[in-house]
């Protein structure tokens, strides 16, 4: 009774808010939105007995990836996405047709798969996190180290990536550097490496940098 | 079905009422007599018996305040970050424990409002939250200086979100689950039969963990996000009345939520070698319930640990200066995490050894 | 001692590729130990393993598997064997050849490409002694393409001349189609035995003949079949009617080259494989007669066209097919022992012939022609005689080795009651006599025609050059005592060649031809006639080509024969007619499939492909708009439609 | 009692607005955003099922899924940041060099 009641206001806290993240012009609301979508998942993730996982939703999702984004939103002053000529109508309609159908399909999949399937009441143990721990570091440690690494070179490939370009010579890449201070994109994506890689040294520039993304603002 | 609902909602209350009506006015005040203290002045003494009625004052000054939004403001996000701001320093509170399992007419309650199988998890995910209050409110405001703060705010809470986090994760593996009120259960009977508090074989983890609460907090010396000489004040630059004040509470109401934490994870929280419980079995000799008694010990207990982490860090603020903001990154990176990581092996190793 | 038998073929093949891969900066002395280096050694221990093989009695033949080379279901290793057989060969070989080798050295002195040559050269040896020591037809065949490559390569080695790379081309096609057949004899063989392994196959025929004997195809027994097969094959690698045209025009390569390869050894190949194979050569009689007939035409022929040739190496090239054919005549009788015994001592005395012709265009300073020479002998007397005894082997003048092998070879004709073979043997062995003499008379006899220059250049060869004379003179001398007829020794049976190689000739079932010998008169009147023709043929070349004689006495050959000089000049216009008969329209033919079929058919299978990609390509490529999120849409609606076609 | 099925449909609900939603913007940083949505239906379907089948091991593959959704989104905005370094917007449809 209540489960259900806390399900359908969460399902659709849920859909509204990811309509609202396609929807919206403003990367920023799509993001905010975005937000309030992963919790309300959490929300049903407990409803579903996964405590442990809606944590780590909200911990890894809301608390860092989104950040990202908004991070990013900011750094690129990523504006409202111009109206401008209304191209690709064929593209919207193919890509609508597309997901009604997929609709479709998984829907009446599922309805006549688990039309009237009840779900077994929670038991404990199902809910406990020492077993879930069990299998992660039991049968899915391999997966798990190999996360591990994903994850490193992820941090690593990120770093290449929006590193400002090394000046060639290093003895003059003082200068250079320097030159290339003074243009502001650089100086944003110097800002940008320093937090998306996580690079300390990337960060100096924070405050000298304030000039660009406060005009860009 | 109602029993359990009412008992929640009592203790939410509890908590409510001490948090804003009790910690955020009395911290303001701590504060200013504190940093006038430590600057060898006399610091508001006019309003009551010294100053103590200032806060109250303040509180009115900012309701009657003139609300300015700036006109290329973002509105919605502007309004709603410092909301997003209280929200959820207030809510990570249910998760902290403030006595045991207690009978109340033949019903078992824990003296705390939600004890998940996830709570620590849930605790820092709620608290991770906080940060958008902050970059929001950086960018809605539409002013550079706030917009800077705002992405300071987010490096550097995501930065130091990882050290606190592996601080919390070495103190977790001994105790083998993320039930706060087991950490405190497990502090109860760690070597001595009185037990001890985690600060003691986790002083490193300790250490991080409070230079960490600092910075996710944005105290000084990890006040980059508002520091006055550089950006104003940093994201709330543009806020003023009501909501620049929720924006101090919610500062406020974070360093109370994480000295909770911090005093749960690693003083013992409301636990004091057995003193509360007995002295509660007392009282409840004398007169009334012993769950109450045990109650308002156990709260006045965690409550005194709580303070002292808020004079600490008051203490700390008028006393260090401001980290540049390399300096800043640095440490977080270079000096915190790697610390932290050695520290969960230490832990690990620890506890495979039976030593914890 | 025998465990080293591998060695042998390796070691040239890797002279072979140090001098390759040397280059032409190489040190000439480097490139020349190298060169002759390897030979020696090889000589040498075969040499060794000759006598340790030797020495046991009643030797077995001993198999030397070096590595399992699987293909298909039963293996066929790379093996080598050494029986009574290939040991006289490989001794032939080894030693001609390292001799040759030697004497490269100085004939090639001057040339370009010295590195080359060497390599070169000691790629044929070890293709040789491959093809000889193999022990299995694979192996074999492997030997023979390599050698035939060798040839090819070394022919051809002049390559900055008109001539010598069509001779090469030619020699390499002719010997094509032999190999050809060759091939699909083995196929036939490995189909029926399932196995290459001379000991298998001939074990397996000598128990059960009648599976070798009954009906495989057209009509022919398989043994006849194979051996068909290997005939022709063999009549390509040793120059027999119809396939010996490419073996004259070999000429055009090194000397050297033309003694080792196209007198001593390789062109010997294909009697070593019919021999090899005698035991399905007894299975097939009338191929075996068609082998000896074949033999006998092609000797009488080559040796007619040898009268009137005038350049002296075009002269040895026709006694050499004419020897071939000799050999083959031999085979075809059956007497596979006679035949090998010829091959060996003619590997002597053609060498020798050959390495002499050699140091006289040497000393000539590159003139073939013999009309332009004469009078020699006083310039070059080591040449002089070690060619004279050659000549006199060859013609078959007793006690040199020509005589004993070309007449057992005359005794197995007659023994077996073949006369007209015989009478063709006879004559063909008069015929040797007069034109290698007409060759002798004409180069040293008489006086010099030469131009001025040339004869003050005359010079007898360096050592390196003479030292190989000389050693192959005492060979072709001492050759022919390995195998004196009973008859010679007053009924001692000396005939050693016979002993050693009984076992490999092992007579199968009742087929086993019956040496019955004739009555101890007739033996030596054949002999008599034999060696009565021979010096015939040389007096008569004397008389005719003697003292200063040569031209006018060519002229009057030349007038005697009337008409058919030009037919022996221009070889029967063989050439000519099969340029007509079969070069041409096979040109033709080739043309045609390159025009239609190559150029219409497969050519524009692919252009229709391809401009059928390209269109493809070309429509399809307006939906690659370059914008992701199109491609994202096509990746979206393909999955929904696969997922629609499991779901539903 | 909820029926598993709601949690699916809403969950295919889900993907199918972040697939319009990436198929139909032009900002990367939303067209991004869709993909996360995604992303969490696939979640959202995945613990359904561990709950329907009482196995743990679809809440397992969402940590998995979790942890690399993390990885893609530090490299997928490096790499807009490196375009917009380069091109001066993350406007998807001006950034067409895939093109023939």
């Amino acid at each position: 009774m209540i489960e259900t009641l806390i399900f359908l206001i969460f399902a659709a806290l849920a859909l509204a808010s990811a309509l609202v993240v396609v929807l919206h012009r403003n990367p920023i609301y799509s993001t905010m939105s975005l937000v309030v979508t992963l919790i309300s998942l959490a929300v049903l993730f407990v409803l579903l007995g996964a405590p442990f996982i809606a944590a780590l939703q909200v911990l890894i999702y809301t608390g860092a990836i989104v950040v990202l984004f908004l991070f990013v939103v900011m750094l690129l002053n990523v504006g409202r996405e111009e109206i401008g000529e209304q191209r690709g109508l064929v593209q919207k309609g193919a890509a609508v047709v597309g997901a009604a159908a997929f609709l479709v399909i998984v829907g009446l999949t599922y309805l006549e798969g688990y039309g009237g399937a009840e779900m077994a009441p929670l038991d404990e143990e199902f809910v406990s996190l020492p077993g879930l721990a069990a299998e992660l570091f039991g049968r899915y440690l391999l997966t798990f180290e190999l996360v591990g690494l994903l994850l490193l070179v992820a941090v690593i490939a990120a770093t290449v990536l929006a590193a400002r370009p090394r000046p060639a010579v290093p003895a003059e890449g003082g200068a250079l550097a320097e030159a290339a201070a003074v243009e502001p994109a650089t100086e944003a994506d110097e800002r940008g490496a320093g937090v998306v890689t996580e690079r300390p040294d990337g960060e100096d520039r924070l405050v000298a940098s304030g000039g660009s993304a406060g005009g860009a603002g | 079905m109602l029993f359990e609902l009412g008992a929640t909602a009592a203790k939410l209350g509890i908590f409510l009422v001490i948090l804003l009506g009790l910690f955020a006015p009395v911290m303001v005040w701590v504060e200013r007599r504190g940093s006038a203290l430590i600057q060898d002045r006399p610091g508001p003494n006019r309003l009551g018996p010294l100053g103590i009625l200032q806060p109250a004052a303040d509180a009115l000054k900012f309701f009657f305040k003139e609300d300015v939004t700036p006109a290329l403001a973002d509105r919605p996000l502007y309004l709603a970050a410092p909301v997003l701001g209280v929200l959820p320093a207030l809510t990570t509170f249910v998760f902290i424990p403030f006595g045991p399992t207690v009978e109340i007419d033949g019903r078992a309650v824990p003296l705390v409002v939600s004890d998940a199988s996830a709570g620590v998890l849930l605790f820092l995910a709620i608290a991770s939250l906080g940060v958008y209050s902050l970059i929001l409110a950086g960018y809605a405001s539409n002013n550079k200086y706030s917009l800077l703060g705002g992405l300071r705010a987010s490096a550097q809470l995501i930065s130091y979100e990882l050290a606190m986090m592996l601080a919390v994760v070495a103190v977790l593996i001994p105790v083998g689950s993320f039930r706060l009120t087991e950490v405190v259960a497990y502090q109860q009977e760690l070597w001595t039969p009185a037990g001890m508090w985690n600060a003691v074989p986790q002083v490193v983890g300790f250490f991080i963990f409070m230079v960490a609460a600092f910075a996710e907090t944005n105290r000084l010396p990890f006040d980059l996000p508002e520091a006055e000489s550089e950006l104003v004040a940093g994201f709330h630059t543009e806020y003023s009345a009501m909501r620049f004040a929720a924006f101090f509470m919610s500062e406020y109401i974070a360093m109370t939520t994480l000295s909770a934490l911090a005093a749960t994870l690693f003083l013992g929280g409301w636990s004091l070698f057995g003193l509360p419980e007995w002295a509660a079995a007392a009282l409840a000799g004398l007169v009334g319930p012993y769950w109450l008694w045990m109650g308002l010990l156990g709260l006045f207990v965690l409550f005194f640990k709580v303070a002292l982490f808020m004079a600490l860090f008051v203490w700390v603020r008028w006393t260090f200066p401001r980290f540049r903001y390399d300096q800043l990154m640095r440490l977080g990176w270079k000096v915190l995490l790697p610390l932290a990581l050695a520290n969960v092996i230490g832990v690990a190793a620890a506890t495979l050894a039976g030593w914890l | 001692m025998t465990d080293l038998l591998w060695l042998i073929p390796l070691l040239p093949f890797l002279g072979a590729a140090a001098n390759g891969v040397l280059g032409p900066r190489a040190p000439k002395g480097l490139v020349t130990a190298v060169g002759v280096g390897a030979p020696g050694v090889a000589l040498a221990l075969s040499l060794g393993i000759l006598w340790d093989y030797a020495a046991r009695l009643a030797p077995a033949p001993f198999e030397q598997v070096v590595y399992a080379w699987t293909a298909g279901p039963s293996s066929i290793d790379v093996a080598f064997l050494l029986d009574p057989l290939s040991a006289v060969m490989l001794f032939v070989v080894t030693f001609v050849g390292f001799w040759i080798h030697l004497y490269s050295v100085g004939y090639m002195g001057h040339e370009g490409g010295y590195q080359r040559y060497f390599a070169y050269l000691n790629l044929f040896m070890g293709a040789m002694l491959l093809l000889v020591l193999g022990a299995n037809y694979l192996v074999m065949f492997v030997g023979w393409e390599g050698v035939g490559l060798c040839s090819y390569l070394l022919i051809g080695f002049y390559y900055d001349q008109k001539i010598p790379p069509e001779a090469g081309r030619k020699a390499f096609v002719v010997n094509r189609i032999g190999d050809f057949a060759f091939l699909i004899g083995m196929f036939a063989l490995f189909s029926t035995f399932g196995s290459l392994r001379y000991t298998e196959v001939f074990a397996a025929v000598a128990e059960s003949p009648e599976r070798a004997t009954s009906e495989y195809a057209l009509g022919l027994s398989l043994a006849a079949f194979v051996t068909l097969c290997f005939f022709i094959g063999a009549a390509g690698k040793s120059a027999q009617i119809p396939l010996y045209v490419w073996l004259p025009d070999a000429m055009a390569g090194p000397t050297p080259v033309s003694a080792l390869i196209h007198a001593a050894t390789m062109v010997t190949a294909g009697v070593y494989m019919v021999v090899r194979t005698n035991v399905l050569y007894q299975l097939a009689p009338g191929v075996s007669l068609l082998v000896a007939a074949v033999g006998a035409a092609t000797a009488i022929f080559a040796a007619t066209i040898g009268l009137a040739q005038d350049d002296i190496k075009k002269v040895l090239a026709y006694s050499t097919v004419s020897q071939l054919g000799y050999m083959f005549l031999a085979a075809g009788l059956g007497a596979y022992t006679a035949a090998i015994f010829h091959l060996g001592t003619h590997a002597f005395f053609k060498a020798l012939l050959f390495l002499g012709s050699g140091s006289v265009i040497h000393a000539m300073s590159g003139e073939q022609d013999m009309r332009r020479m004469g009078g020699l002998k006083r310039a070059l007397p080591i040449t002089y005689w070690t060619f004279l005894l050659a000549a006199l082997a060859i013609a078959g003048i007793p006690p040199l080795a020509g005589f004993f092998s070309k007449d057992e070879i005359l005794a197995a004709a007659a023994g077996q009651g073949h006369w007209l073979l015989y009478a063709v043997g006879l004559a063909t062995a008069g015929l040797t006599a007069f034109y290698m003499f007409r060759a002798v008379h004409m180069t040293f006899d008489g006086s010099f025609r030469g131009t001025e220059e040339q004869r003050h250049r005359l010079h007898e060869s360096p050592p390196v050059m003479t030292v190989p004379l000389v050693v192959l003179a005492v060979g072709s001398v001492v050759a022919g005592w390995i195998g004196i007829p009973q008859v010679l020794a007053f009924g001692a049976d000396v005939n050693w060649l016979h002993h050693w190689l009984e076992p490999v000739i092992a007579g199968v079932g009742d087929t086993a031809h019956a040496e019955h010998h004739l009555p101890l008169a007739a033996e030596w009147g054949l002999i008599l006639l034999a060696v009565a023709v021979a010096a015939g043929g040389i007096l008569l070349a004397r008389r005719i080509y003697g003292g200063d004689r040569a031209l006018e006495g060519e002229r009057r050959v030349v007038s005697a024969l009337g008409p058919a000089h030009p037919v022996l000049v221009h070889k029967f216009w063989v050439d000519e007619a099969y340029d007509r008969l079969i070069v041409r329209p096979l040109a033709l033919v080739a043309y045609g499939f390159w025009k239609v079929v190559d150029g219409w058919i497969i050519d524009g299978a692919l252009h229709l492909t391809a401009s059928v990609t390209e269109l493809t390509g070309d429509l399809g490529r307006f939906s690659t708009t370059g914008n992701v999120r199109n491609y994202l849409l096509y990746f979206f609606l393909g999955v929904v439609a696969l997922l629609g076609w499991i779901a539903l | 009692m909820v029926p598993v099925a709601w949690y699916l449909l809403l969950a295919a609900l889900l993907f199918a607005i972040g697939t319009v939603g990436a198929l139909t913007r032009r900002n990367g940083i939303t067209i991004f955003l869709s993909i996360e949505l995604m992303l969490n239906s696939v979640n959202l379907t995945l613990v359904a099922y561990s709950r329907l089948l009482d196995d743990r091991t679809g809440q397992l593959v969402v940590f998995f899924v979790l942890a690399v959704a993390a990885a893609e989104a530090a490299v997928g905005l490096a790499l807009f940041i490196a375009v917009y370094r380069h091109r001066r917007t993350i406007d998807l449809d001006r950034v067409n060099l895939l093109r023939w």
